[in-house]
């Protein structure tokens, strides 16, 4: 058995039944060797997912098809084997683990459950045999109390233990070729230090290969031997991780590069003068706990913010960072009067929110704004943009005339980089990006002094992200707004903020100039956040790898 | 308890099928007939309803006479004769030697305390409330076996009324509804499953001669197709009651005059009913003969009046309207130029389900009154509905009304049907005409031939000099007889199915 | 991405693309012809049926269908009173299409805002609605339908009535569902930091949503109500004559299913075709609405489908 | 748990409670019983006095005292036309409906199941547009005309099976094949649909990598996730047909719940409409709580919710 573990030659998909499909990988080749990490780079919609399910034989066919190419693996060519074989092959062979392991792990049954049926499926063991190997297979990847655990379902676990369980499932019959889609997509930072650490560990012990699809050039930079940039369906650039970022070749793998935030240092940031706008003081939300026949509060509740306070300023941009559960969305909710707090109190220009009503309460609305995470959710798909972004000025009238809505629309449309044609269309038409920047304008509709905004980057490829970025320290140069920016990414904020506040179980531990926090942490927890947020350099995140240990072996 | 065990004989435990379905055709001396309906109860004193009476009338409790179905006469039955000894006072000599089937003796003073349980103010019997409603009765037993029954006010005709008056066993309980009939009938009530069925079993010691089948067995479907392909398949002997669109064999499907009669009664005390010409009008609108071998069966016949042939007191003299819509627009011309209102809206008014073809049967005549100018408005109504418009208190602010009623009397006596429907204290009665009243008066306690012509007097006052009425149809039922069995319905079909009349063709 | 300016996608083209989207998926096709020809037949029948052939004549009683000996009209045969069966199929589907779809547009209308009211209302009054959709579902429609015949008049007015009650939880339920769901999304939070008030947000963020779900069960319930209001005209207490409708036609029509067939049978067929038709059509809508789903009935795939 | 079903219970009571003062007075708006008790020549007296001894001539409110009275001793009154305690005649009529209720409901969803999931296996495939179009065309027929049909073709025209009544297993073909057309074909629709949804979902994907045979990917997998749906769709069915299988009772000649509370509804015999709608509600209601109880079984997120 020479050659490669798996070697995939002009690998074409295409998608759309009849007519004029969409081809969604073109001609692609790669290789991989046992023991070895290869990386597919690419942004949403070039084509990587796709071609991993093809390996996988899990494509959506229809409206999937294979137009043409072979995979081999161990020198079987796997398009050209019968549907069984294949069954075969995948668990045993070859195993794939999923970003999104909440849909991707069966929320009906228990993952003991889950973990042995690979095992009965592929080596006949009985169900008491599969379920003692399940519980020493959990035990390996790090769930405590595995044996009891076992019976859980997924939804009880957290998002890493959750994908720790998915490479417990992948792992149990040493496969030779693991597939790890967007593996710690959407995990905390250090959460995916240690899934990163999990998977090194697994291919180290069993010299199986790994075909690691990522966007994030941090995570390449940590774990791959090998990476090949896609972009529009094809492969741009391949090669050794230090090559090729370390000196990129193709324009689309230095755009993406010089996208990622914090290589560069972050830019001067104008003075603010010392205007508070607003002000949270010892801001608390409990949700309480009911139950019993007439869902009285037990007394018990989950603290979700916990004793909050802050100060924003006019023209400035106060970053909030913190992992998820970290009370930092119900804050936004509270400063954006979604939620009543438990109790504290919000000032807004000296008063309190939550006296506000009438008149004041619709001049509050006017004047504070929000951009939420989520670009795809936060839009209504049945109107048109225009319609979107008019509908602030149909409910505060005095704001524009009617006869000017058009040209102001257009007006906006053009400072966010969009087309003033564009207002025709409905939010389904754009790109992730596209309805970010339309948010983004429904948000300056009513010249507002604050914007919060909730993750507003968080969902978006990294060249995106950087344009948004870009448009928001424009508008607030322009504008002279304030930001309350939240964010889970610490690049990002260390970009943008003039000062940031670090959240944890819903406290704040630490706040300060945003300079000072970064270089500086006092308190161990912005310690281990940052160690744990990856750079995109083979080197620099070995270093920090190294440092991260340190840090939690003290 | 109940609930799982009848759960479990719900439940199909038995594949070996057929059983049943093929049960029937078999060479024993069973009889299985199926009804439309199911007894709520089953207690004889209310007989008079179909669906009990056709169950238990005559097979498990008897009558002390019964009404000849060709003729009216009457027949003895457990009284063997009677006589009148005045006008308020009649004697019956009672059958020696009669047992019921519990073993008690049948003798006055059993027929006695029969007679006072069925027309007790405790019980709601029907046979009390139809029959002897106002009339105050005394039996006593004068003899072993000779009943005396004295009335207050005089009552001719009380031999014909004892054919309505079943006898129970002396051990029936005196204030509630029995639900296991005692009589000295040829056959025993042996049980009842609700929603199931009933069994009668033949009664060893029966005082007449022992009828043939040995056990009846009663079913009830309430759609008419169902029970008329029961027969066609041999799960059933007899279908009463089958519409005349199943009663498409021959062989098997036999018509009879059940003493229904159809007609609308008219309100003539509302405009523009109140006016004899428009009355007439509406009687000559209707082409009876349409009717006949199209919607209704070809054995139908037109009606003069409200009761059959072989009831006393019919007037053969009456004449069928004629269908003449000329003269109807003539004769409303008339009323018009006289300033009768007669645009005014007359309701047309149909009880569902009354008989099979009621609705298409309301839908003609509602075109044929349309059609000689009269404005019409058909409503079919539900019993309840229809119950409450046809009888005693009528509301105040009604419209002029066209009442189609479907009357039975096959009781022997015009009685039965003359007072309720036309004296002016009658329940449905919407005349107050004093010449008819007193006709009525007179001829409830008159006997022999002048209470027939003061009967029939009275039904020529009724329907030519009044035009109260729309007589229509004197209606026939089908029954679907298997032909294994022997059975010929008559006009008391409707009221009783004597088991002792089948026989066995094999 | 090359999303932006794909061809068809803009608002104005929207009707063609549903027609072409109906083309792909023959059967749904034809329900709607079916569907289109039979409410032209009922606005328009009587304007062409001559009224002779509505009317009475008993020497044409029964007529077998199929023979054209006594004219076009009688194609389907005649009823028990010798009239037109088509012409009576005709009247009747005037009061049968006027029965279902006001009672379906009833319920719809009354369940789906008290619907909405229970989703938004939190507390005792969604509690109150949501127990009287209990009370309602299991309450009898056929007690229903003899107090509200008893107590008014038997007319058609009361059985939609009737039959509208009946259908009330379902539309209640379902969007209050919808709501629970709906209220929580993103947008409808953004709407409400512009300042837009309850009634707002309701009708214009979160209504839009609710009605295509709601509109597909009325589809599906369109069937229930005629098929409900035949076995209520079975069971005696539905529409009376003079009035008729398909059930009323079918019901009286049971008693010569072995003599007369066609009295039963073309009424019960317009039914089955109908609610067939309409729920051919909504399964086609529930595809058609659904953006993973639409590629099905479109001409090559979307490239913003791609995963 | 315990306290789920209990609030459960309790809603349930206050539902029930509210439908029993509907029931009462809505039957009384419905006429006098004695109008049928009677005969008909029963004259203006005989009528007042039957009123008079039932009670129906006291003041609207005594007698929903009087019965709220009873009601809290269990009694559910007496049947005046059938002359027997009412809740005897509902109880001897319910297992027949239960029974039925029962069967047809497993035999449908069990066929639908099959039917659905294969038709959503290959969407717009043969099973698919036979399966679907067949059972809603078969849904979309009048059962009474279906009933009247197959009585006249199996038992009378092909004598294969009995007309009508119960006893034998072949006395049950018909009746729950009639009774079963519009559950089976409804649900088909929906376990359509869900299947179509669950066999997309991201755990069928995992299922498939992981070398899972279809078969299981598909009943296993798939068929758990698409069942609660179906679940809440038949309970509905299920309550229909304890509610109303009210025609195929009648024309098969089966004593059951439907046929009494028609029966008794065209009567006028109060208590029995009052104690039938009373336990057939409490029958639905408890199907509901069970229902309720089957999604935590089948959806741990709902049990853990």
């Amino acid at each position: 058995m020479s050659g490669h573990l798996l070697e995939v030659t002009d690998l074409a998909i295409r998608f759309g039944t009849t007519g004029g499909g969409v081809q969604a990988v073109d001609g692609i080749s790669f290789h991989l060797d046992r023991g070895e990490t290869l990386a597919i780079l690419g942004e949403s919609g070039s084509g990587k997912s796709v071609s991993a399910s093809a390996i996988m034989a899990i494509l959506d066919c229809p409206p999937g098809r294979i137009a043409r190419g072979s995979i081999l693996f161990e020198g079987r060519d796997l398009l050209s084997l019968p549907e069984s074989e294949r069954r075969r092959l995948n668990g045993e062979r070859i195993a794939m683990i999923f970003q999104d392991t909440l849909a991707h792990l069966n929320p009906v049954y228990s993952v003991g459950w889950q973990i042995a049926e690979t095992l009965q499926a592929h080596k006949g063991l009985s169900a008491r045999e599969a379920r003692a190997e399940a519980v020493r297979l959990m035990e390996s990847v790090g769930i405590p109390e595995p044996a009891s655990r076992a019976n859980d379902y997924p939804h009880q676990f957290s998002g890493g233990q959750r994908q720790r369980l998915m490479i417990a499932m992948a792992m149990a019959l040493k496969p030779a070729l693991l597939v790890a889609d967007e593996p710690t997509t959407a995990l905390d930072v250090t959460v995916q230090a240690q899934i990163l650490d999990l998977l090194r560990e697994a291919r180290d012990s069993t010299a199986m290969g790994m075909l690691l699809i990522t966007h994030d050039l941090g995570v390449v930079a940590d774990i791959a031997d090998r990476v090949a940039v896609m972009y529009q369906g094809r492969i741009v650039e391949t090669g050794p991780v230090r090559e090729v970022l370390g000196n990129p070749q193709h324009s689309y793998t230095q755009r993406l590069l010089s996208a990622v935030p914090g290589r560069e240092p972050p830019p001067a940031r104008p003075p603010v003068a010392d205007l508070p706008v607003f002000e949270a003081r010892e801001l608390t939300k409990h949700f309480p706990i009911t139950g019993g026949l007439f869902r009285r509060p037990t007394g018990e509740a989950v603290r979700a913010v916990d004793g909050v306070s802050l100060t924003l300023r006019r023209g400035e941009t106060l970053g909030i960072v913190g992992e998820s559960g970290s009370g930092k969305s119900t804050l936004a909710r509270m400063l954006l009067r979604l939620e009543e707090p438990t109790s504290g109190a919000i000032l807004f220009e000296g008063k309190d929110v939550s006296s506000l009503a009438g008149p004041e309460l619709l001049s509050f609305r006017r004047r504070v704004q929000v951009v939420f995470q989520d670009p795809f959710a936060s839009l209504d798909p049945r109107m048109r943009v225009a319609e979107i972004i008019a509908e602030p000025w149909t409910i505060h009238r005095d704001v524009l005339p009617r006869a000017r809505w058009n040209a102001r629309i257009a007006e906006l449309l053009s400072l966010v980089g969009l087309r003033p044609e564009h207002a025709a269309r409905y939010p389904h038409q754009f790109s992730g990006g596209q309805r970010q920047r339309i948010a983004i304008a429904r948000a300056l509709a009513l010249e507002p002094e604050i914007v919060i905004c909730d993750e507003a980057v968080s969902a978006l490829d990294v060249s995106i992200q950087a344009q948004i970025l870009a448009l928001l320290d424009q508008l607030q140069r322009a504008m002279g707004l304030a930001y309350l920016f939240i964010a889970h990414d610490l690049p990002v904020v260390r970009q943008i903020a003039d000062r940031v506040a670090v959240m944890q179980r819903g406290r704040i531990v630490e706040q300060g100039p945003c300079e000072e926090v970064f270089e500086r942490p006092q308190h161990p927890y912005t310690r281990a956040l940052l160690a744990a947020s990856p750079v995109p350099d083979p080197d620099a995140q070995a270093e920090r790898r190294k440092a991260r240990r340190e840090l939690a072996g003290v | 308890m109940g609930i799982t065990r009848r759960l479990l004989a719900a439940v199909p435990l038995v594949l070996c099928g057929w059983a049943l379905a093929g049960a029937a055709a078999a060479a024993d001396k069973n009889v299985t007939i199926v009804l439309p309906e199911e007894p709520d109860i089953v207690d004889p004193c209310h007989a008079s309803r179909s669906n009990i009476g056709r169950i238990v009338k005559q097979n498990v409790a008897e009558t002390l006479t019964e009404i000849d179905p060709v003729d009216g006469s009457v027949t003895p039955r457990l009284a063997t004769s009677w006589e009148q000894v005045d006008e308020k006072t009649w004697r019956f000599e009672l059958r020696q030697g009669v047992r019921f089937h519990d073993g008690s003796d049948f003798d006055a003073q059993a027929a006695v305390g029969s007679i006072n349980r069925t027309l007790s103010e405790k019980l709601d019997c029907e046979i009390r409330v139809k029959f002897f409603g106002p009339i105050e009765l005394t039996a006593t037993a004068v003899g072993p076996h000779t009943l005396e029954v004295q009335t207050v006010e005089p009552s001719p005709i009380m031999p014909t009324m004892m054919g309505t008056m079943t006898i129970q066993s002396p051990k029936a309980p005196a204030d509630s509804l029995t639900r296991e009939p005692i009589g000295t009938g040829p056959y025993v009530f042996k049980s009842w499953q609700p929603g199931q069925n009933v069994v009668l079993e033949r009664f060893d010691g029966y005082w007449g001669e022992q009828p043939e089948a040995e056990k009846a067995t009663y079913i009830w479907r309430s759609e008419s197709a169902v029970r008329a392909a029961m027969v066609a398949t041999g799960e059933a002997d007899i279908a009463p009651s089958i519409s005349v669109q199943d009663a498409s064999d021959p062989e098997t499907d036999v018509s009879y005059f059940d003493s229904e009669t159809t007609a609308m009664r008219i309100d003539v005390t509302r405009a523009p009913l109140d006016d004899l010409r428009i009355r007439k009008a509406v009687n000559l609108a209707i082409d009876r003969s349409a009717f006949i071998g199209t919607i209704l069966s070809k054995d139908v016949v037109p009606a003069t009046q409200l009761v059959v042939p072989g009831i006393n007191g019919h007037n053969p003299e009456l004449v069928v309207w004629p269908y003449d819509p000329e003269q109807a627009r003539k004769l409303i011309a008339e009323a018009k130029a006289d300033g009768v209102p007669v645009e005014k809206e007359i309701v047309l008014i149909g009880r569902r389900g009354i008989h099979a073809g009621v609705t298409e049967v309301m839908e003609a005549i509602h075109a044929m009154l349309q059609d000689v100018g009269l404005n019409v408005k058909l409503q079919m109504v539900e019993v309840a509905e229809w119950v409450d418009i046809y009888t005693k208190p009528y509301a105040e602010d009604r419209p002029p009304t066209l009442f189609h009623t479907m009357h039975d009397n096959n009781n022997g006596d015009a009685v039965f049907t003359v007072f309720f429907k036309y004296h002016s204290d009658g329940a449905q009665s919407v005349l107050s005409d004093e010449k008819l009243d007193e006709l009525v008066e007179k001829a409830t306690y008159a006997t022999g031939e002048e209470r027939r012509q003061l009967w029939q007097q009275a039904f020529a006052r009724i329907n030519d000099e009044l035009v109260a009425d729309v007589p229509l149809f004197h209606m026939v039922g089908y029954t679907r007889v298997s032909p294994r069995v022997n059975f010929t319905p008559s006009i008391s079909t409707n009221s009783e199915i004597q088991l002792q009349t089948i026989t066995f063709n094999e | 991405m090359a999303s932006a300016s794909l061809p068809g996608a803009a608002g104005g083209l929207g009707a063609r693309r549903w027609l072409a989207m109906l083309a792909r998926d023959p059967l749904a096709c034809l329900a709607a012809l079916f569907l289109l020809l039979l409410v032209l037949a009922a606005l328009l029948g009587p304007a062409l049926i001559p009224e002779s052939a509505g009317r009475m004549n008993l020497r044409l009683r029964n007529a077998p269908p199929f023979e054209l000996a006594n004219g076009w009209l009688y194609i389907l045969g005649a009823d028990t009173l010798g009239r037109s069966m088509l012409a009576r199929l005709i009247e009747a589907s005037r009061s049968t299409l006027m029965v279902a779809s006001s009672a379906v547009a009833l319920s719809f209308l009354i369940g789906g805002t008290l619907g909405v009211l229970a989703g938004y209302a939190r507390g005792w009054g969604a509690t109150l609605i949501l127990r009287m959709a209990d009370v309602l579902m299991s309450f009898p429609s056929l007690l229903l339908a003899v107090v509200v015949l008893y107590t008014f008049s038997p007319s058609i007015k009361n059985i939609v009535l009737v039959l509208a009650i009946t259908r009330l939880p379902v539309y209640i339920r379902t969007a209050r569902a919808e709501i629970l769901e709906l209220r929580e999304r993103m947008f409808v939070s953004a709407a409400r930091v512009m300042g837009a008030g309850p009634i707002r947000t309701a009708l214009r963020h979160v209504v839009p949503f609710v009605l295509p779900t709601l509109l597909t069960l009325a589809a599906v319930d369109f069937a229930y109500v005629m098929l409900a209001e035949s076995a209520l005209s079975f069971l005696g207490i539905g529409i009376q004559p003079p009035d008729v409708t398909w059930g009323l036609m079918v019901a009286q029509g049971r008693g010569y299913l072995a003599s007369a067939w066609w009295l039963a049978f073309f009424p019960g067929l317009f039914i089955m075709l109908t609610t067939l038709s309409l729920n051919l059509l909504a399964s086609w809508l529930r595809v058609a609405a659904d953006p993973q789903q639409r590629w099905r009935l479109e001409p090559g795939g979307k490239a913003g489908d791609a995963p | 748990m315990g306290s789920f079903i209990a609030r459960r219970s309790l809603q349930s009571l206050v539902a029930l409670a509210g439908l029993i003062v509907l029931v009462f007075f809505a039957a009384r708006l419905t006429g006098s019983p004695a109008d049928l008790y009677l005969p008909i020549d029963a004259s203006v007296e005989a009528r007042q006095a039957f009123n008079e001894k039932h009670g129906f001539n006291d003041p609207l409110t005594e007698q929903f005292g009087r019965f709220l009275v009873d009601l809290a001793r269990f009694d559910l009154g007496h049947s005046i036309r059938k002359d027997r305690p009412a809740l005897e005649v509902v109880l001897e009529a319910i297992p027949t409906t239960l029974a039925l209720a029962a069967v047809t409901m497993t035999l449908a969803v069990a066929g639908a199941i099959l039917v659905g999931s294969l038709a959503a296996r290959r969407p717009g495939g043969a099973v698919d547009r036979l399966g679907s179009t067949l059972s809603l065309a078969a849904a979309s027929a009048p059962d009474f005309w279906v009933a009247i049909s197959a009585i006249l073709l199996f038992a009378v025209a092909l004598g294969w099976l009995p007309t009508s009544g119960m006893g034998t297993f072949w006395h049950w073909i018909m009746p729950v094949g009639v009774l079963l057309i519009r559950p089976f074909g409804i649900l088909v629709q929906v376990v359509r649909g869900s299947m179509l949804g669950a066999l997309s979902a991201p755990y069928v994907k995992t299922a498939r990598a992981k070398g899972i045979r279809e078969r299981t990917v598909v009943f296993v997998h798939a068929l758990r996730n698409g069942l609660l749906p179906v679940i809440t769709v038949a309970g509905d069915q299920a309550a229909g047909i304890v509610n109303g299988a009210v025609i195929v009772e009648t024309i098969f000649g089966w004593p059951g719940i439907g046929k009494l509370m028609i029966d008794s509804i065209i009567q006028r015999d109060f208590a029995v409409i009052q104690a039938s709608i009373l336990v057939t509600a409490a029958i639905i209601f408890a199907m509901n709580i069970v229902i309720d109880l089957a999604y935590g079984l089948l959806d741990p997120r709902v049990r853990h919710a």
